[in-house]
């Protein structure tokens, strides 16, 4: 029974209309049944579970060794940070020291995940908005046409392109191959040029800002409430960044601000995402000046199923992902098979909020919301 | 905030907790564990929430220890004296019932209802408690430890 | 038997013909010049695999929609959703009539030309609501509703609009308007003719669904909007009826700004004049489509009743200002 | 879009500036190169490291299969595509069949770290595309023509394992120890 709020209208008689599964902008596979008082929305039911592979049990019936690289399918477009959540938990029950240069290439990977991330939300919320025939597109393809620069990154240091398998338990399985630092280097230099435009293109575009100005707006006390992370809380004027409030992989190392706005609709959170993109390159600059030499990984290579066992313990480690905090509470009984795991998605609680923030708003801005909080269903469904 | 008091750290935190009837205190640094009876559940939560100020909802989850029943673990967060809360209730074997802390927490309405789908835990005062991930007429609950023993080694093709 | 010989009537049954060959041609290849002109927006390269660099995509894409099979929805209202592409379609080949292409060919060069053009080109939202209300689709029925609201809200500001030169040239007539812009082409005019060109632009992108006001089929939320249940050739139809419309209204629109024929060179190069100047005004239309992201529906209406329509009729009063002031007393 | 306090020109006046601004971009971007490439005549180049199709190799010598048929990839394996039947023979032994379904295969490179003699690699192509899914079942003569046919990326077992060698063991010596001669170990019980 979606929860309906009375809103009473004289006489017009309620449109239950099916947004999804398969609906152009359901961002994946996501269907929210509206109940439409006209253009309004009155009530909202969400059904998930489409993308649902039950991540958990496969964790439970896969070594430690295997499980990162299907770590990377949870969260397939920030694939880099799902894989460091785990392999975090599991150094941090076993105490596995991680080398200098390992912390430091797992930052430059996350960072730069988060600009390939942030490049598809954009992309995809604008065609949302913007329409598959019109403006929307001509911003998504040239989303897409940077992404592919940093895809391309990926695919020459690990050799795919989406979903890596590039972290392991006590470090990293990939080094960087040689000439890979100045192609970096060239593509966020290109990026960040290419960031002014997108900006000049959207910021105080009238068009824009009528639609998402005001839209969707996340109170602070809800934000927190429902567990709500990453852009969307700091977009409710919450100053809360695991990178820089519980420092991981030696991210104290590195400077960077962390974008607040008060606003809390779905204009701020456009803002904090475009800040964040300057914020990854400056990182990702200060990682490349700073690499040490040596080892990346404190553990030799995997060769056989039981050559990492973790000791009886639990521990809950905490990544900053592109959409939020992403979670793995990790039990381990001592074998080379977790005990149990359990995946916080970040995407899961930022979807738990719409059906609290879509009542009373127009069909277009569902559309509009739904962009600005960019879930990823192999996250939600797990 | 909530009730003005000074600022708060893990460790006044700490005491407070162990203050807090059916509720024993341990874990080191920012983060406090609190074994909570099952049956103080929705207090020790209402607890966290305004005395220690943990606003943030992280997760809800359960732990399967096959013979010793089912465990609920809950984190919650204060953020702005950055501890962290993890609130942990043993169910007692064969129990598959627990209080319910959507009211308190906005969050875990969502959360429970994974896990109702995922361990069969009846959450009552749930306001919608009903399958979320798994199809409504999907039999067994697949994250207990007896589920799909005796299916052979995956693949499952 | 020359051509003044044939009695009026074959004359302009003949020039029809002409013309609706010509256009069913330059309809074909507009559509394929706004996707090659688009993708270069958009830095990427548009059809190249038909024919030569994609010459022949258009005939592919007519073949392609000529052999689909044409479901009718069981549920839909027959005779409305059969009769609802042709009533769309004729009004936007009607407006071609009226456009005079050089001084003396043109169907029929009315004396009330605008009025006839302004007149037939609203009445495609019959067709449109029809399509709406036949296919019997929850889309298909919200989409057309938005439709009609926003086409009835953009007419106005698009007839003041098109007002503007027709006061400058002091008459209805379409050849004397690009007759009287011999000297100066109603767009170089000092402030009135820039402001009503852009108007006109404006109301031109609304009054056809264009980006930034395409509510009529928003897919992200209304998935086709009223085309949604029709395939084959009627989905055909519909493209090409959306197509003339808005070549018409670049037609219109290079006349009554741009001076339709006039430009360097021998006379009998008038015709290519105006093609390319239409074409000018088509790109420019394509080119806002492409740059800004669509706004909502109430607020497509709030922009139209409360900025668009006040500004053209403040306007007009200025354009009528300056004409009595500046033509010297009698 | 119409806010009262500044008034209507003001408001329409930057509305224009906007406009302009985001046409502006459209129209720069009209001039530059395009992006995409015509596919199937103009192919991206491949990366050094791209992990494409699965394929099994000869030696450079002796021209004999690499593969001794010691089952750890099938082990490593996280779907579980591989499956391998050893044939013992008297120097060394061979695998009698190997198979993999490569429509289950998630390219995660485990197979090729953990293989001891290089034997599995994979290799700079991706188009196998089929009608019927049973010929995405590669047995071992179709795993031998593929590592024929297309150019093999950089991968090996060998050269993966020496990139993640962890630190000397005098830095650290204990933990070092004894990972060490547990890879040893390893090693042996595979070679065998």
């Amino acid at each position: 029974m979606p929860d309906v709020r009375a809103i009473d209208y004289a006489g017009s008689e309620r449109l239950t209309m099916n947004m999804g599964p398969q609906h152009p902008s359901a961002h994946g596979v996501f269907r929210a049944i509206l109940t439409l008082e006209g253009e309004t929305v009155v009530g909202v039911d969400a059904v998930i579970g489409y993308l649902h592979r039950c991540h958990e049990k496969l964790a439970e019936t896969l070594a430690y060794v295997q499980y990162p690289s299907i770590a990377s399918k949870t969260d397939y477009v920030a694939a880099m940070s799902s894989e460091l959540a785990y392999v975090m938990a599991a150094e941090r029950i076993g105490q596995f020291e991680v080398p200098k240069r390992a912390q430091y290439l797992r930052v430059l990977m996350s960072e730069l995940q988060r600009i390939a991330s942030h490049c598809l939300w954009l992309g995809t919320w604008c065609m949302d908005m913007g329409g598959a025939l019109g403006g929307g597109a001509t911003i998504f393809l040239y989303c897409i046409r940077e992404r592919e620069l940093v895809l391309d990154l990926f695919e020459s240091l690990v050799g795919a392109r989406l979903l890596y398998g590039f972290h392991q338990v006590g470090g990293v399985r990939y080094d960087i191959p040689e000439g890979w630092t100045a192609e970096c280097r060239k593509t966020i230099a290109l990026i960040e040029q290419r960031l002014d435009e997108y900006e000049a293109m959207l910021d105080d575009n009238p068009f824009f800002t009528m639609r998402t100005k005001g839209v969707g707006a996340i109170s602070r006390a809800l934000a927190q409430d429902v567990g709500v992370s990453g852009p969307l809380l700091r977009g409710s004027g919450l100053n809360w960044d695991l990178r820089r409030n519980q420092p991981y992989s030696s991210y104290d190392d590195f400077q960077f601000d962390v974008p607040v706005q008060a606003a809390g609709d779905c204009f701020a959170r456009y803002r904090v995402r475009m800040v964040e993109f300057r914020q990854s390159i400056r990182i990702i600059r200060q990682v490349l000046d700073g690499l040490p030499a040596g080892p990346i990984s404190s553990r030799p290579g995997v060769k056989s199923l039981a050559q990492v066992k973790v000791p009886k313990g639990e521990a809950y480690a905490r990544v900053e992902g592109p959409r939020g905090e992403v979670g793995c509470f990790l039990v381990a009984d001592g074998s080379n098979k977790p005990y149990r795991m359990k995946w916080r998605g970040a995407s899961f609680s930022n979807l738990a909020v719409l059906p609290h923030i879509l009542i009373g708003c127009g069909v277009a801005d569902v559309v509009a919301i739904m962009g600005s909080v960019d879930p990823v269903f192999g996250e939600v469904d797990r | 905030m909530t009730a003005g008091h000074d600022r708060l750290t893990d460790v006044r935190a700490r005491e407070m907790l162990a203050t807090v009837a059916g509720v024993t205190v341990s874990g080191t640094g920012a983060t406090i564990v609190a074994e909570v009876a099952s049956d103080h559940w929705r207090e020790a939560a209402q607890f966290a929430k305004d005395a220690l100020g943990c606003a943030f909802f992280s997760f809800l989850t359960a732990i399967d220890w096959k013979d010793q029943g089912i465990e609920v673990v809950a984190w919650v967060d204060n953020l702005d004296a950055p501890f962290a809360v993890e609130l942990r209730t043993k169910l007692g074997p064969g129990v598959t019932a627990c209080a319910s802390i959507a009211a308190v927490y906005r969050g875990a309405n969502w959360m429970e209802r994974e896990c109702f789908d995922m361990f069969g835990v009846r959450f009552d005062g749930h306001p919608d408690l009903r399958r979320i991930l798994l199809a409504d007429d999907w039999a067994g609950h697949p994250l207990l430890k007896s589920y799909a023993v005796d299916t052979p080694h995956p693949p499952y093709r | 038997m020359s051509w003044g010989a044939l009695p009026p009537a074959v004359q302009a049954l003949v020039m029809g013909g002409v013309i609706l060959g010509a256009l069913t041609g330059i309809l074909a290849y507009v559509t394929l010049l706004e996707r090659k002109f688009a993708a270069r927006l958009q830095s990427r390269i548009g059809p190249y695999r038909v024919g030569p660099r994609g010459l022949l995509q258009p005939i592919a894409d007519g073949v392609k929609l000529l052999l689909k099979e044409d479901v009718i929805p069981e549920t839909a209202d027959r005779p409305v959703f059969n009769l609802a592409p042709v009533v769309f379609l004729i009004p936007c080949l009607l407006i071609f009539g009226v456009i005079p292409f050089a001084p003396g060919i043109g169907v029929a060069d009315l004396d009330t030309g605008v009025l006839f053009f302004l007149a037939i080109s609203s009445v495609e939202i019959v067709g449109l609501f029809m399509a709406g209300w036949g296919s019997n689709n929850k889309y298909a029925l919200l989409s057309a509703m938005r439709a009609v609201n926003q086409i009835i809200s953009y007419d106005l500001p698009f007839i003041m609009a098109t007002l503007v030169p027709v006061m400058l040239a002091g008459s209805l007539r379409l050849s004397e308007i690009a007759a009287a812009q011999s000297r100066l082409w109603f767009i170089a005019y000092p402030v009135i003719g820039q402001i009503a060109f852009v108007f006109f632009i404006i109301t031109a992108v609304a009054a056809e669904n264009r980006v930034p006001f395409d509510i009529l089929e928003a897919e992200s939320e209304l998935v086709a909007g009223f085309r949604v249940e029709y395939s084959g050739m009627k989905f055909a139809i519909i493209q090409l009826a959306e197509y003339a419309h808005v070549l018409g209204t670049s037609f219109l629109g290079a006349l009554l700004f741009l001076g339709a024929w006039a430009g360097p060179g021998p006379i009998w190069l008038g015709p290519v004049w105006f093609l390319l100047k239409a074409l000018l005004v088509f790109l420019l239309i394509t080119w806002v489509r492409w740059s800004f992201v669509r706004i909502r529906v109430d607020q497509i209406l709030r922009v139209s009743w409360k900025l668009m329509l006040p500004a053209s009729l403040l306007l007009l009063l200025a354009t009528a200002a300056t004409i009595v002031w500046r033509t010297p007393h009698a | 879009m119409l806010d009262r306090k500044r008034g209507i020109f003001a408001e329409a006046w930057s509305i224009g500036k906007a406009v302009g601004q985001a046409m502006r971009i459209t129209f720069v971007n009209f001039f530059r190169k395009p992006v995409t490439v015509h596919y199937p005549t103009v192919t991206r180049p491949f990366p050094n490291r791209f992990r494409g199709l699965l394929a099994l190799t000869y030696d450079k010598e002796t021209g004999e299969e690499n593969c001794i048929g010691c089952r750890l990839c099938e082990f490593i394996c996280p779907p579980a595509v591989i499956k391998v039947e050893m044939l013992k023979a008297e120097k060394r032994n061979y695998a009698k069949t190997f198979t993999l379904e490569l429509y289950a295969c998630e390219f995660c490179e485990l197979c090729v770290q953990v293989c001891p003699t290089d034997a599995i690699i994979m290799m700079k192509s991706f188009d196998l595309a089929t009608g019927d899914r049973r010929e995405m079942l590669l047995d071992k003569d179709r795993l031998h023509a593929i590592g024929l046919q297309h150019e093999p990326s950089w991968a090996t077992g060998n050269l993966l394992r020496d990139m993640q060698q962890p630190p000397k063991k005098e830095s650290k010596a204990a933990d070092a120890a004894d990972t060490a001669d547990k890879a040893k170990a390893t090693d042996k019980a595979a070679g065998a």
